[in-house]
């Protein structure tokens, strides 16, 4: 059987034409191929000696068509995307996706599953932020120590993910109506020690990092954004509340058993790279209480999946926008349902997307290492900027 | 993929009206002159339909008026329902008063045109270039209405309904064949719903294994064996056929319409207590069988017969289309 | 006093042919940066002749001042601005013009060293060293005049350079 | 012929000084292959990792096999690459870097020639490696070279004064105290300034002028927190991204060997070199270890900075060395100037040099705290106070929750 080549598929790459200026502006191409991206992101910068003039992000990379893949499959079949889109917070992805479809077709949730999911997801909260320090520390110029020091944290959260699912980083643990199958016996205990550790974890960046001169020097007043900047352009989480609003839709709009718990929002005051980077920290400490408070109240037995649940899940007509707080952000799944057993429209509201849009103003006028350093603080994960 | 009923959101029936003192009030009292279609979505939202031409003044009105303080549009989007149209769905939520309203219009089919909110929301410019590449949808104003997501001088629109997906990738050379005949994809949905459901009904309660007797264990481990055995007989059977080349039972199957489900393997979910079906027989295919596929013109090089290259592209794209409406049709039987 | 060739007049010529080289090269080098290189390579060439004069000081100062900071912020203005190779200059209508100066320049130089009578030293090998106590005490007390007012000068081309560098009002 | 002695046996000049010149070498390359494999573990241990082990008993062997991969690479040199200055740059940047060895003393006896104007040679000849970074810049065509050349050079020349103006400094102290009968010309030269270092090591004396030294030093080496020139988040490795193999390795051979001499020179002007606890009438021996001692645990501080410290951006490398290293070294000369026309005491200059070291480090941490915002933690928490949503209170669940 003859293999038919793609002779018909034509790449096009969009092509940037780069004018030899007489004077002395140069375009700097922040290619995809780069230390400073994070991934497939592109973005072309007229610099001026070192002085920004203008940036062009491109993106669309790893753009697979999640939302139209997802019309074509089951209502449990495209959970396998939610993972792939955020694959830094997989739990929470799933999370959302999850509620979605039980608001849907009008299932309830039993407890313990309920509070498995909610330890997942802030476990996962904490091992997206550690990453986020580790990635920029080396963009700020720590030559590994962050993160090596952050992955060594990672790690032992991600031996507990693997202990109660079987994976590191694509869990496809969550269920619609519950769980896959029950967490491991030594859960609760091993979830504490994890916890201890991690304590120690975040001390070890906090000194390593906030009080160091050329980390204050290289962050603060970097790509600073108004309240009402950041709202217009739509940035929610972590880069939203750096900048003084207080928006946190397990607060604002509390889902699951949020409600049960007392934290802190950590709420910054300039907007610059710097505030985010000691929001995110601040969250790391105060996912660290909601854990203990979750893993002291979580029921030690009880089911884990409703008992009555359709072979083939047909929920009725309508539309449900679900949203919940991933650690870059406002996640959420539009999802209209027509009765037939694939949903009609999945779209995915995805926080990084927006985060990223609002880069360009931040960036212009400055110098090209705060250029790489404001897109480092946006903290984008880019399989999720292109679905 | 199959046709299916298309009730929506905004035609539910009246007795989904959302509960007095909802935002919806407050928007007909902002904008009386506006009729707003308010509905209850499932997430206890409340869904308000505008007409086309009055999206940027309520957007505009809600983000400016004290009493809706609409600051935050968290997600600008479209559903597209085929033959009724295209749905514009703006989400907004308001951060100080804590509320949130989606806000939806109906656009025609072809030649949707809407109103920009770029000016309004910057956040709208990235929504709206994506919703223009991915729906075909016109936004004027916008300020730089490039492609955001997909190619420059790609000119297909994705996320319609009407862009199915095994006749592009068939385009495209993929031997959709070649892989739909290894992994079946799921069933179409019609003919199995009636089974599944009389099927789950019978079946009887599900115990688990725990409080199963000894000797209930060891059928169920029997029954097990036996349907893995089964299984790997019918891959030996398929491998058999490919080798050979010759056509699989139930004729050959035409390229990107689905072909008929797996053998009669038991339902995963309630293994039939009955005599299981002695695994020799050939597997039977009830389905009406597929006309044979045509056989599609062949991608001359480019650098012959440049334009002659895009009439057989064109060509082909234009049989998968035609093709995937004649099955869809066959298989709904009328 | 003829006696064979020493070592020094041996480096001396070498040094010479390396240093009429490097101007040459100076000047015709199509390429500006090449110029650039050329004119370090005579600038040491000059470092090497204060050697062979025993003058370690002069040499070592004419090393770290030329060798490494004027040529390099020439260097640096170069790259920044991207001068492309513009050969133009060598090849103008003034050509003849510019080779008429020059010889009248060698004329003039060669007519001054044949006729003034240079003084041989008595031995003729190099004098004695001058110590850096020496130098110093030259110049903070016989020659101190001309070293503030070059001071002066020099602090006052630093004050016209921030001026002209620094980005007027009304272009950032 | 000039007959002198090089290890006891007595031979033509030219003889002695092409063997030192192959001592040179020899000593030079195992030193850099040393020091590249100590910079990865020592780094290594600073980010809880264990460092290469993989080659020879506990990766002795590495930095050999390092250099067997960069012989056995290609050398690429991109077509559209100038010919001449991009082949010709390694050298430039290799070759004054060697010449800087000729003036240290390990022992007291043990240097290549002990000139009486070291201290201004070694930075004469070190200006010229700036050159050689220049023209691989520009020589290799590449934006991010270019980016990185520009920058190098800025660093170069805007850290190289305040260096100076400290070396000055420490000349006018070591003169005050070698000059014998109104003669102190002797004090050019390194030897006979840590000759002078029996007693009291001159980081006694100069505290500010070790303190400037090291970050001068940091500077030139393009060594965190001083590394935008070679920033591999923004210009990916600038001036010598284009090169590859051998010629890539002569680069890197300069920077460890440069780091080296640079330590040497740091220990024996303020830490005393051979000669401070034990004086110089102890064994040769000893004082060989003396030295290695006081550089090993310079270079340990060098090698920690690149684990703890992120990258200055240029504009802020600049104006600290502008406006605030080159003020605080000009003090520092003027002020020895007075104390010393006037006769002061030893004490009082290192007092007065003390007393500037405090008022600089205060003025960087004041500068931080200002720029960090009032408290350091700009982050205030608010209480989560969920809407309204009449939940159950919750009791620790026990036993059977279903």
């Amino acid at each position: 059987m003859v293999q038919q080549t793609f002779e018909g598929e034509v790449l096009t790459e969009p092509v940037v034409v780069e004018r030899e200026f007489e004077t002395v502006d140069m375009n700097i191409n922040i290619g995809p191929q780069h230390p400073a991206t994070h991934g497939v992101f592109r973005m072309v910068l007229t610099v001026d000696g070192e002085i920004v003039k203008d940036a062009v992000p491109y993106i669309g990379y790893m753009h697979r068509g999640g939302e139209k893949l997802s019309e074509n499959l089951d209502y449990r079949g495209a959970l396998g995307y939610q993972d792939r889109t955020d694959y830094l917070a997989a739990f929470n992805s799933e999370w959302v996706y999850v509620n979605a479809v039980e608001r849907l077709a009008g299932i309830e949730v039993p407890e313990r599953a309920e509070y498995v999911r909610l330890i997942l997801a802030e476990f996962n909260r904490i091992l997206s932020h550690f990453m986020f320090m580790g990635a920029f520390g080396t963009d700020v110029g720590y030559f590994g120590t962050a993160f090596t020091w952050t992955f060594k944290e990672r790690e032992r959260i991600q031996d507990l993910f693997e202990a109660v699912c079987g994976d590191r980083i694509m869990y496809n643990y969550f269920r619609v109506g519950g769980l896959a199958w029950e967490p491991h016996e030594t859960f609760v205990e091993d979830s504490h020690w994890v916890l201890d550790q991690v304590e120690v974890g975040i001390t070890d960046v906090d000194e390593l990092m906030t009080n160091n001169e050329v980390f204050v020097a290289r962050c603060r007043d970097i790509g600073a954004m108004t309240a009402d900047e950041a709202i217009a352009f739509g940035v929610t989480g972590p880069m939203l509340r750096a900048s003084g609003v207080p928006f946190d839709l397990r607060v604002d709009e509390p889902y699951s058993i949020y409600d049960r718990f007392h934290w802190e929002i950590p709420v910054g005051e300039r907007g610059d790279v710097y505030d985010r980077y000691l929001v995110r920290l601040e969250e790391m400490r105060q996912s660290v209480t909601i854990l203990r408070q979750a893993l002291d109240q979580m029921p030690t037995s009880g089911p884990i999946e409703p008992e009555r649940m359709p072979a083939r899940l047909r929920p009725e007509p309508g539309e449900i926008y679900m949203r919940q707080e991933n650690p870059r952000g406002e996640y959420g799944i539009y999802m209209v349902s027509d009765g037939t057993d694939k949903p009609w429209r999945v779209k995915m509201r995805s926080p990084c997307f927006h985060n990223l849009s609002s880069l360009r103003p931040q960036v212009l006028n400055t110098y090209l290492a705060d250029a790489v350093v404001a897109l480092g603080s946006i903290d984008i994960v880019l399989c999720e900027v292109d679905r | 993929m199959t046709s299916r009923r298309t009730p929506v959101a905004s035609e539910e029936p009246p007795g989904n009206e959302p509960p007095p003192g909802s935002i919806a009030e407050t928007y007909r009292e902002v904008m009386p002159l506006v009729d707003f279609d308010a509905a209850m979505t499932k997430g206890d939202d409340v869904a308000l339909t505008i007409p086309l031409e009055s999206i940027h003044e309520v957007l505009e009105r809600g983000r400016d008026d004290a009493r809706l303080q609409m600051n935050l549009l968290r997600n600008q989007t479209a559903v597209d329902w085929e033959d009724r149209g295209l749905e514009i769905v703006y989400h907004l939520y308001s951060i100080p008063l804590r509320q949130a309203v989606t806000i939806k219009s109906w656009l025609p089919a072809e030649g949707a045109v809407v109103e920009s909110v770029a000016d309004l929301y910057p956040m709208a410019d990235w929504a709206e270039r994506e919703c223009r590449e991915m729906f075909g949808i016109e936004f004027i104003g916008h300020p730089d209405p490039r492609n955001l997501l997909l190619d420059e001088d790609i000119d297909i629109h994705p996320l319609r309904k009407s862009h199915p997906l095994a006749p592009i990738e068939m385009e495209q050379g993929v031997d959709v064949e070649f892989f739909t005949k290894q992994y079946p994809p799921p069933e179409p949905a019609e003919e199995e719903d009636a089974a599944d459901e009389t099927a789950a009904a019978a079946a009887p309660e599900r115990k688990r294994v725990e409080d199963m007797t000894e000797e209930e264990r060891e059928q169920r481990r029997a029954e097990q064996a036996e349907r893995v055995a089964r299984a790997r007989e019918l891959a030996a059977v398929r491998r058999a056929e490919r080798l050979a080349g010759a056509p699989p039972a139930g004729g050959p199957r035409p390229e990107g319409a689905a072909p008929p489900p797996p053998p009669a393997a038991a339902p995963a979910a309630a293994p039939a207590a009955a005599e299981v079906a002695p695994s020799s027989a050939p597997v039977q295919d009830d389905r009406p069988p597929a006309p044979p596929p045509p056989e599609l013109p062949t991608i001359p090089d480019a650098e012959e017969d440049p334009e002659g290259r895009a009439a057989a592209q064109a060509e082909r794209v234009r049989i998968g289309r035609e093709l995937a409406a004649a099955r869809r049709a066959q298989l709904r039987g009328d | 006093m003829e006696e064979g060739v020493t070592a020094t007049q041996v480096v001396f010529w070498i040094l010479a042919v390396v240093m009429l080289i490097s101007a040459i090269g100076v000047v015709t080098a199509g390429n500006i940066v090449y110029a650039a290189l050329f004119f370090i390579a005579s600038l040491a060439g000059v470092a090497g002749i204060y050697l062979i004069l025993t003058v370690e000081f002069i040499a070592l100062v004419q090393l770290l001042i030329y060798g490494s900071a004027v040529v390099i912020l020439i260097l640096f203005a170069l790259m920044l601005t991207r001068a492309r190779e513009r050969p133009q200059a060598l090849f103008g209508r003034s050509r003849p013009l510019g080779i008429a100066a020059a010889l009248g320049l060698l004329a003039a130089l060669i007519g001054g060293i044949v006729a003034t009578t240079w003084t041989t030293p008595e031995s003729s090998t190099a004098f004695e060293p001058v110590g850096l106590q020496a130098i110093g005490d030259a110049i903070f007390t016989l020659w101190i005049v001309p070293f503030i007012i070059v001071g002066v000068l020099l602090s006052i081309a630093l004050d016209g350079a921030i001026m002209l560098a620094s980005p007027d009002e009304d272009d950032n | 012929m000039v007959l002198s002695e090089f290890a006891g046996v007595s031979m033509p000049d030219w003889i002695d000084a092409l063997l030192r010149i192959i001592f040179i070498v020899a000593l030079m390359t195992i030193m850099a292959f040393a020091l590249i494999y100590l910079e990865r573990k020592i780094l290594a241990r600073f980010q809880a990792r264990v460092g290469p082990t993989r080659t020879g008993p506990i990766g002795t062997l590495q930095s050999i096999a390092d250099a067997l991969k960069l012989i056995a690479k290609e050398d690429v040199r991109p077509i559209t690459a100038d010919r001449w200055a991009f082949e010709l740059a390694p050298y430039m940047a290799f070759v004054p870097v060697f010449l800087v060895f000729v003036p240290m003393p390990f022992t007291e006896t043990w240097f290549i020639r002990d000139l009486n104007l070291g201290l201004l040679f070694v930075f004469g000849v070190l200006g010229l490696n700036i050159v050689g970074v220049v023209m691989a810049a520009w020589g290799s065509d590449n934006k991010y070279a270019l980016l990185g050349g520009v920058r190098a050079a800025a660093q170069a020349i805007s850290y190289e004064i305040p260096m100076l103006l400290i070396i000055v400094a420490v000349v006018m102290v070591a003169a005050g105290r070698l000059a014998v009968d109104g003669d102190a010309s002797a004090a050019g030269s390194i030897n006979a300034i840590v000759g002078d270092q029996t007693t009291t090591p001159y980081i006694l004396l100069q505290p500010l002028g070790f303190f400037i030294f090291i970050i001068g030093m940091l500077a030139e080496l393009h060594r965190p927190p001083f590394d935008m020139p070679i920033a591999e988040s923004e210009v990916v490795g600038g001036y010598f991204v284009e090169y590859s193999g051998m010629r890539w390795g002569m680069f890197f051979l300069a920077e460890y060997t440069a780091l080296f001499l640079l330590v040497v020179l740091a220990s024996s002007l303020f830490l005393g070199g051979w000669n401070w606890p034990f004086g110089a009438d102890v064994g040769l021996g000893l004082q060989i270890v003396l030295t290695f001692v006081k550089t090993s645990v310079l270079i340990v501080l060098v090698i920690g900075s690149r684990a703890l410290f992120p990258r200055l951006r240029i504009d802020q490398l600049m104006s600290f060395s502008w406006k605030v290293l080159l003020p605080f070294s000009i003090i520092q000369v003027i002020a020895n100037g007075i104390i010393l026309a006037y006769g002061g005491p030893d004490w009082v200059v290192g007092l007065v040099s003390f007393g500037l070291l405090v008022a600089l480090s205060g003025l960087v941490y004041y500068i931080m705290r200002r720029k960090q915002g009032e408290g350091t933690r700009t982050v205030q928490t608010t209480p989560a106070t969920p809407r309204v949503i009449t939940a159950p209170e919750v009791t620790p669940v026990e036993a059977g929750g279903d």
